[in-house]
């Protein structure tokens, strides 16, 4: 592991607390899931916690985010409220979205949070947009974008590399390699796997990271929010992870060995910064238990206000299809 | 060709349909996304990859445009692509591929070229994918001259769509609709074919017509159900084909039952059911006893919320009571 | 604001309206292809680089899904963009932004965010530019919810309308006919707003309605000149807003006129012409005297050749022949 | 310039003989803009000449072409009769498209010129399905796409080099970069204006040549030719070139100046030609004379067929919007 990074013993407890309330979130979702009290499609972060909680504990208030359908890991680390959350995924009035969006469409305007967006690639023209209107209004602001490695493969991709290059935008591309799209090994979908030698085509500056290694994803982001910050033009960083579930709720895996997960696991972010932690003598079995019986009270609550919630009336069902005003 | 199987699913139907096209011309594979290692989003082309190969079952990267794309050229050089679009929604980035090439080159080119590309894209709502994944813009397609829209609703027509679409030389969009995957329905052993230029009546009457396609269609039938328990004969026609319309088949129906509740999943305004109707309304003025009347998907993206969206598609109890309005009009 | 000309074109007009908004709000900026340096495909934008420099006059790649995502995002975040696209054709590169961001956000995000974008649209046949540069699409613009759809077809519109659009919290597609630019007309001075929410009748009459947009409008007009000349008096409405529809304007005038025919230069099939007309049926079924009539462009990929071109458009003398069958059938 | 090519006489007066004809073609239809007898939109290649004629000098008919709406060049090297090109500009039916297409929708299935195509990038995914087609057939057969350099910024082509990268395709991809995209330089367009270093990102073979020079061009095309029927996948050929005339028929050229046009106009790909043919002794002044006799005579003939074509009935108007069969 790395350590360019700020090693105080609370911060790096913080940086814990953040995946661990992440994956037992997600946990509860999957019961809930079974419990068909969440619907649809519910893409799990589990085993990618490090990216989004590396990235994001690098922005301030004034940045913002694009995320993805996979994107509880996105909106947990940003702080939006595990009952909110909750309630959205449940379908409630009391959902940050009021309960319209659902897992794959988190949206927080407080906290610059423009959305979970299903479409693959769909989000990154939005992020570029952002950050052009935070720079053209003087805002020393950086737009994190998050996208997964099938992303790569869309022509929006392309376009919005290369219009943040040209004009120079605050923009940190985020790409959480995970080696697959849904079913589709990376080395089948792209001629060139390196996605971080891609950036080059359009002058954007790049790195590359281990995934699993959330003090080597926080530093490289810090490092490269310092730049995008100091006015350097956008950045490409590229996570690679993996992910340890199916790619909804429930596949059949066939494109991918047992023991290819197994090997996978055993490096995962939680279990690897632990271990690391423990072995430097920064954290105790008693944190560990600590860490997590706080998480599981906060989700707890969540599922009690989110099962309290409310369903939308259905008389509101065109509200917002054409807005009255521009929400302040 | 294989032996049907007593009953069947639609998803099996569609399967079955492939496996037979890939045996009967070699000029034909698929492509798509997920659809070999993956075994197909809706699970429609499992096995398909093993039993025919990588050059034939293509999975392709995340790149709509091009793919649907390098569907047209093949097609234009002689194979017989059916291309998979997951959802209809992602069918969006390929549109420029769909109107501004296959739609138009053989026209434009003076007949010198024909597009044989067959698209296969699920479509609907129902399945709580929320507002990104859950569009019926089949109707929209049905716009566009050049192209064949074909809507089956009924295990038969999964089975059997397919092969004439593989004929028809024009490239032909075929809408499966997300809610039919699982419904099962015997086969008839007699039928092996079905043509792909007409709508059909599901269900004879005289009282009204309900006209519907895909999902709409199964709607349409459970209403003519309740309707037929209060006494009320409900014809109703499957569109089956969306592009080019069969107006025939309908003014027709029309002069029998004077009356018209047309179903449409799709966003009301500027929906396939309001060209249907205008065609009644142009063609059959004089033959109408009431208004026309359609049952159409509220205007609003898709919501998450089950009972939202249930609230945002037509459902039966919404098509009788329409087709009630007309019968005995309060 | 700017002392209106006594006479101006309706690229002068749509210019004008550009300049004033710039010059109110400087959240206000022009990004699209060519629009700078070039001065405009269609010289709209001509002189404005020179006026509000490069950050506000955005010459972009010719990357449409990104530019007009990118437009998306800038509104969302507090802009208040003006994105141009050059032919409606190329809009298609950017349909899933379009549809899956700008008209869907502020639905799904439950109202928080709003989407306060203007994209300007050159639509339109008429200019021998073939079938990939001469598409009618806006009335299939017009079937999405969360769009507002405006279609200027008077100098007046296009200098007036698009300060109403930037108020509109809405994303706003502004489609102006490419044979319109080089019209000319007065502006009167007394008028420097207009509403963006009604059609407008632009000729009173009792004898039949003709319904228009755009360019069809002004053919719509001439037809109704040919009409009078014969002792049918003829009120025209001018649509103006694709979406949302102003129904209550058009039932209004088939209580007068009883009879209707609809103007369109998109293909006829699906078509806004056949969501007009079934609102009709639907509506004001009672009030009809005559079947609906429409007179649409033809349903194929437009030729180049300038005769079938003109036999693919709809024409005064073909609107004014549907008129009369009605008036007099025959 | 460089000698990697039959240097005979016959064949070099060959390549002189298809610029000028081309040239010497495109004259002539500036004349029937100007009468209006062509009408819409009118892209020259006044300039270009030796890209198409340099690439499809090193095709064989069982190759295919994919080309642009500035496409007479390509039309014209390929093989298409100047009377049917010009039958079609002219919009009547003895034209290669029965005059529906005019000059942006050339096609000829005969010499397999699957268009012209108007939309800037659509003709990319195109030529990756045509050499699909080819490669599963067994024909091994070469598909040449040409493409501007602003088909670079679009998201197809992104999307189109990695599909034929990954399933390595026999495509020739083609790039005439005359620096502009209507009024956009490159430089304003792409943050990587060395489009030959885009290839890499496909893990495709890159060369960019000179493209005023036509024995460079030959060459270079000649050598990808020979790697793609070789069986190692899609080739990327950047040829550089320079636009004389405006982007269609009029435009008031405000974003380049008049030196810079002259300055080009001097590297003219003709005039370089025939100047150093001269240089060598390969060519006389009786030559030059004789083949521009030629062509006028050739163009004389072909404006006559198209002048003396009849309109396409009316009635024919929506025949082939949908196919009755599939042509052989
Ligand atoms: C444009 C588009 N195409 C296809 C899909 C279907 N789809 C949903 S997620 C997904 C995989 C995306 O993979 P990646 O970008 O690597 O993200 P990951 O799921 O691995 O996090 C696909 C193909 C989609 N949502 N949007
Ligand atoms: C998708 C699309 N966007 C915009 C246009 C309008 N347009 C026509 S040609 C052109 C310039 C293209 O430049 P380039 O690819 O460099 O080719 P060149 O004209 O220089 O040969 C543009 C912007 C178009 N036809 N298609
Ligand atoms: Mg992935
Ligand atoms: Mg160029």
């Amino acid at each position: 592991m790395t350590d360019k990074v700020r090693l105080d013993r609370a911060y790096l407890h913080h940086l814990l607390r953040q995946m661990i309330r992440i994956r037992r979130f997600e946990a509860k979702c999957v019961e809930l899931y079974q419990a068909q009290k969440i619907l649809g499609f519910l893409h799990l972060y589990d085993g990618e916690e490090a990216v989004s909680v590396g990235v994001i504990e690098t922005l301030g208030p004034g940045d913002a985010i694009v995320a993805t359908y996979r994107e509880h890991g996105q909106a947990i680390a940003r702080g939006i409220g595990m009952d909110r959350l909750m309630a959205e995924m449940l379908g409630k009035q009391e959902g940050c979205c009021r309960g319209r969006g659902g897992s794959m469409h988190i949206f927080d305007r407080k906290s610059r949070f423009y959305g979970g967006n299903a479409i693959v690639g769909g989000g990154l023209p939005l992020a570029v947009g952002v950050a052009l209107a935070d720079k053209m209004a003087g805002r020393n602001s950086v737009t994190a974008c998050f996208f997964g490695d099938g992303a790569v493969d869309e022509g929006e991709f392309h376009e919005s590399l290369n219009l943040a290059a040209i004009w120079q935008l605050p923009v940190l591309f985020v790409c959480e390699n995970n080696l697959y799209s849904m079913g589709m090994a990376l080395e089948r979908a792209e001629a060139e796997t390196d996605l971080g030698r891609k950036a080059s085509s359009y002058r954007i500056a790049a790195a590359s990271v281990d995934g699993m290694d959330i003090i080597a994803v926080e530093a490289a982001a810090r490092h490269a929010v310092a730049q995008i910050r100091a006015g350097n033009g956008p950045h490409f960083l590229e996570c690679r992870t993996y992910r340890f579930r199916a790619h909804s709720m429930y596949d059949a895996q066939q494109y991918r060995t047992r023991e290819e997960v197994e090997t996978w696991r055993k490096k995962g972010p939680i279990v690897r910064f632990q271990s690391w932690l423990r072995d430097n003598g920064l954290l105790q079995d008693d944190d560990i238990r600590q860490i997590e019986t706080e998480a599981d009270a906060e989700i707890g609550a969540a599922v009690a206000f989110a099962e309290a919630g409310t369903p939308e009336p259905v008389e509101e069902l065109e509200r917002f299809v054409m807005m009255t005003e521009v929400p302040a | 060709m294989s032996e049907a199987a007593a009953t069947l699913t639609y998803r099996e139907a569609c399967k079955q349909a492939l496996r037979d096209a890939l045996k009967a011309d070699p000029r034909t594979f698929l492509m798509g996304e997920d659809i070999g290692r993956y075994g197909g989003c809706y699970a429609v082309t499992k096995g398909l990859l093993e039993e025919f190969g990588e050059e034939r079952i293509r999975d392709t990267p995340l790149s709509e445009s091009a793919y649907v794309g390098a569907g047209i050229g093949a097609a234009m050089a002689g194979m017989r692509p059916i291309v998979e679009i997951m959802t209809v929604n992602f069918s969006l980035l390929a549109l420029d591929q769909i109107v501004n090439n296959a739609a138009t080159i053989p026209h434009m080119s003076g007949g010198q070229f024909a597009v044989p590309l067959v698209i296969r894209i699920a479509t609907g709502g129902g399945r709580r994918v929320a507002a990104q994944h859950s569009h019926s813009l089949e109707g929209w397609y049905a716009h566009i001259p050049g192209l064949r829209v074909l809507a089956p609703a009924t295990v038969e027509d999964a089975r059997w769509m397919l092969a004439a679409a593989l004929v028809d030389p024009n490239p032909v969009l075929i809408f499966e609709h997300i809610m039919l995957y699982n419904v099962e329905a015997p086969l008839d052993p007699a039928v092996t074919a079905v043509d792909i230029a007409h709508a059909k009546i599901r269900r004879a009457g005289s009282g009204v017509t309900l006209i519907g396609y895909g999902n709409g269609l199964v709607k349409a039938l459970a209403a003519a159900e309740q309707l037929a328990g209060e006494g009320v004969d409900a014809e109703v026609i499957d569109l089956r084909v969306l592009r080019p319309l069969d107006t025939p088949t309908i003014l027709a129906s029309v002069v029998k039952t004077r009356r018209v509740v047309i179903v449409d999943e799709g966003w009301r305004s500027g929906s396939l059911s309001a060209e249907i109707g205008m065609r009644i309304a142009e063609q059959g003025f004089f033959d109408l006893d009431a208004p026309l009347r359609r049952v159409c998907g509220r205007e609003v993206p898709m919501p998450y919320a089950p009972h939202l969206e249930d609230a945002a598609l037509p459902q039966p109890a919404d098509i009788a009571a329409a087709a009630r309005s007309l019968v005995r009009p309060t």
